[in-house]
């Protein structure tokens, strides 16, 4: 019964393991991007797994229970806003991987540093 | 009165989630693409709906009720147009129906691992494009035509491409 | 009990789709995937009683995201063609680091277990004093707009900088001479107007789909949403638009100046609540000030700056939709 | 009532387990864009009745967003698909061309 409570960080970590094995062995930029975001998720999961108590509910205090035991809202603020910044700047690299596939024609990184290497 | 409501809805939820469950299995179960959406509408509609009725007597006289209200016209507007819309350009591309075959070609599968033979270059290339693009040529002549005159100008035009690629 | 076993059930499917994602060739299939990945995780953040943040992860997750990769995809190939590159030393790596981390979990506290620290310190004395000070019923975001509106400033505006970026790169278009006018080829591809069906019902779902999106601003104290979740809804309802209408259009119902206009004046406004409450005696973002009586301050003040975010998410999803999909003719 | 609710989300999962193995397998793509659709409108069902079963009923516009999100995203994925098809288009007419 032990490890079942502790599914939750397997599976953070197994996440992160995908995440990174997908930015180091792919060259392609934009799947590397999805492996990124795989990434952070993995992050977002570990933080929101941690704010949950046995018999909590979400952290919205409603007038008439008395005695109610609430999630924990402070990761969940953290994460709320992390997921934007997240998207923001998930935009942003594909804006500039628009602009290298302008630049060079391709983007696999491994023909990008051919084209470098010769000019 | 409580019981009642409780047997009600407790009838509804389990026919709508054997229903879900049916239309889960008829998607993995189905021969070709379009006996599966079929199997994927019957979910959507008979599965939501019941499941939704189901949850709304539980709500009592609260806002619930509305939401669930506003929940399942949502989706009784959106799924049917989605199936629609996925149905159509998959009949438009090619993809071969069971029963007639009219649009010809079959789509080739691409498969999740990576293709050994070198022909993944062009599986999906393959495809002819969408209605609207059947032809530079049509298209300066005459404003877009209706889909199905356009099917049977593919096979030409599916030529007509195959010869500008060995071209280049 | 119940969560255990759901979340057992999602957390699974997670990684496999996450395999999937990996494995895939077709960009096309990985980015649809990965919608269904952020689906599954927003499932997770609900069971795990984290309403606000699965509402986010949902609207920015499964929906910007997917239309954002798909526009970045429709400018770039769609094939990955490069063979995986000596597979042993990625593997090796990062297979390392998930086992250190694995060997490092097995201290964590269970889940749920009440008396993890995370739920010592600090987090009771959020919950027991924001009834009292600013007394409004959604303490996350009582947290976010209150207790640490500064750290949200920071936000909006790391999401301010990152429109500004998107909008330097893919900025003023100037479509070549060789590529097919501009005319032709809007009318030919960018939207689906031939298909009526979509088109009806997809225009006559946009007012409900802002409307939701204002729902789910003005609603952020009393249940889950906010000023995130509506800027993105309210985005998602003209992204719909453009989509069934097309580029043009699109620009047409929400002008370039205005949706940039939007984002500065979402900052501005976040920024000018806290001068106001600075000059009024209080703190800089000390809502308290704003009004005779603390606590309608607190509330005037969260909803001016829920407003804000609404605006600046908002403003920069579409520019950032439009800068792709403009980006399209070249 | 709690095992009625129980039950309908195990036959929930079960389909949205279904429907990922047909978006895996699924041999063209537009198997995949069905395989997000109807995942889609599973998780909208899977949340209307967490929340009964939670017992906080008012979290029910979540799954408002959620069906919301997954129209727009099958029309992104159907737009992106047509708007490839000219694009190929236009670029074999270039090469012809040159």
């Amino acid at each position: 019964m032990e490890v079942l409570g502790l599914y939750n960080y397997f599976v953070f970590a197994v996440l992160l393991m995908v995440g990174l094995y997908c930015i180091l062995a792919r060259t392609n930029i934009i799947k590397s991007l999805i492996g990124l975001t795989i990434f952070q998720a993995a992050v977002f999961l570990l933080y929101i797994s941690m704010d949950k108590i046995d018999g909590g509910t979400a952290p919205i205090i409603l007038e008439g229970v008395e005695d109610q035991v609430f999630a924990n809202p402070l990761p969940q603020v953290l994460i709320l806003t992390a997921i934007v910044v997240g998207i923001s700047t998930t935009a942003l690299a594909l804006a500039v991987t628009v602009r290298i596939k302008e630049a060079y024609g391709t983007i696999e990184e491994d023909k990008i540093q051919e084209m470098d290497r010769e000019t | 009165m409580d019981l009642l409501l409780d047997i009600a809805s407790a009838v509804l939820l389990l026919t709508g989630g054997f229903l879900v469950f049916v239309g889960g299995v008829g998607v993995m179960r189905m021969p070709e693409f379009f006996t599966r959406m079929h199997a994927a509408s019957v979910t959507d509609t008979g599965g939501a709906a019941l499941i939704l009725a189901g949850l709304m007597l539980q709500g009592g006289l609260t806002l619930v009720p509305l939401k669930l209200a506003a929940i399942f016209l949502f989706l009784f507007l959106t799924s049917p147009t989605a199936s629609y819309a996925l149905a159509n350009a998959a009949l438009l591309s090619g993809v071969a129906t069971a029963c007639r075959n009219q649009t010809g070609k079959q789509l080739p599968e691409d498969r999740m691992d990576p293709p050994s033979a070198p022909n993944s270059e062009n599986s999906l290339a393959a495809e002819a494009p969408a209605p609207k693009t059947v032809a530079r040529k049509s298209a300066k002549k005459a404003a877009p035509k209706r889909p199905t005159k356009k099917a049977a100008k593919k096979p030409a035009k599916k030529s007509a491409k195959k010869a500008a690629r060995k071209k280049s | 009990m119940i969560t255990i076993v759901f979340s057992l059930f999602l957390l699974t499917m997670l990684v496999i789709v996450a395999v999937a994602i990996l494995r895939t060739d077709n960009l096309f299939t990985a980015v649809m995937l990965s919608g269904i990945f952020s689906l599954i995780m927003a499932a997770n953040f609900f069971i795990l009683d984290a309403a606000d943040v699965a509402l986010t992860e949902a609207v920015i997750g499964a929906g910007i995201s997917t239309v954002l990769f798909l526009s970045a995809l429709a400018l770039t190939a769609e094939y990955d063609r490069s063979p995986p590159v000596g597979t042993w030393v990625p593997l090796l790596t990062s297979s390392a680091l998930g086992g250190v981390i694995i060997f490092a979990t097995f201290q964590a506290p269970r889940l749920g277990d009440p008396n993890a620290i995370v739920h010592k310190h600090v987090a009771p004395w959020y919950l027991e004093r924001t009834p009292e000070l600013i007394d409004v019923p959604n303490v996350v975001t009582a947290v976010l707009a209150s207790f640490r509106g500064y750290d949200t400033l920071g936000e909006v505006f790391v999401v301010f900088i990152a429109c500004i970026g998107v909008m330097s790169l893919l900025g003023r278009v100037r479509p070549r001479r060789d590529s097919i006018e501009e005319g032709e080829f809007e009318k030919r591809s960018d939207n689906l107007r031939h298909h009526l069906i979509p088109r009806v019902v997809g225009k006559m779902l946009v007012p409900f789909i802002v409307l939701f999106g204002l729902y789910v601003q003005f609603h952020g104290d009393f249940g889950p949403g906010g000023g995130f979740q509506a800027g993105a809804l309210i985005a998602a309802g003209v992204i719909l638009y453009a989509l069934v209408e097309g580029g043009p259009r699109g620009r047409e119902l929400v002008p370039e100046w205005f949706s940039s206009m939007l984002v500065a004046l979402g900052a501005l406004t976040y920024t000018a609540v806290g001068v106001v409450s600075m000059m009024r005696g209080g703190r800089f973002l000390d809502y308290s000030a704003l009004s005779h009586d603390p606590i309608h301050g607190q509330h005037m003040g969260i909803l001016i700056i829920e407003a804000g975010v609404g605006m600046t998410v908002a403003g920069v999803m579409i520019t950032i939709f439009h800068a792709f999909s403009r980006r399209g003719i070249r | 009532m709690e095992w009625v609710y129980f039950g309908t989300c195990i036959a929930i999962l079960i389909t949205m387990v279904l429907a990922v193995v047909r978006g895996l397998m699924g041999p063209t793509i537009f198997d995949r864009v069905l395989a997000v659709n109807m995942f889609g409108t599973k998780t909208v069902l899977f949340i209307a009745v967490m929340s009964f079963l939670s017992g906080r009923p008012d979290f029910l516009d979540l799954a408002l967003a959620y069906a919301l999100i997954n129209f727009i995203g099958v029309f992104a994925v159907l737009l992106f698909f047509q708007s490839r098809g000219v694009r190929r288009e236009a670029e074999a007419e270039r090469e012809a061309g040159k």
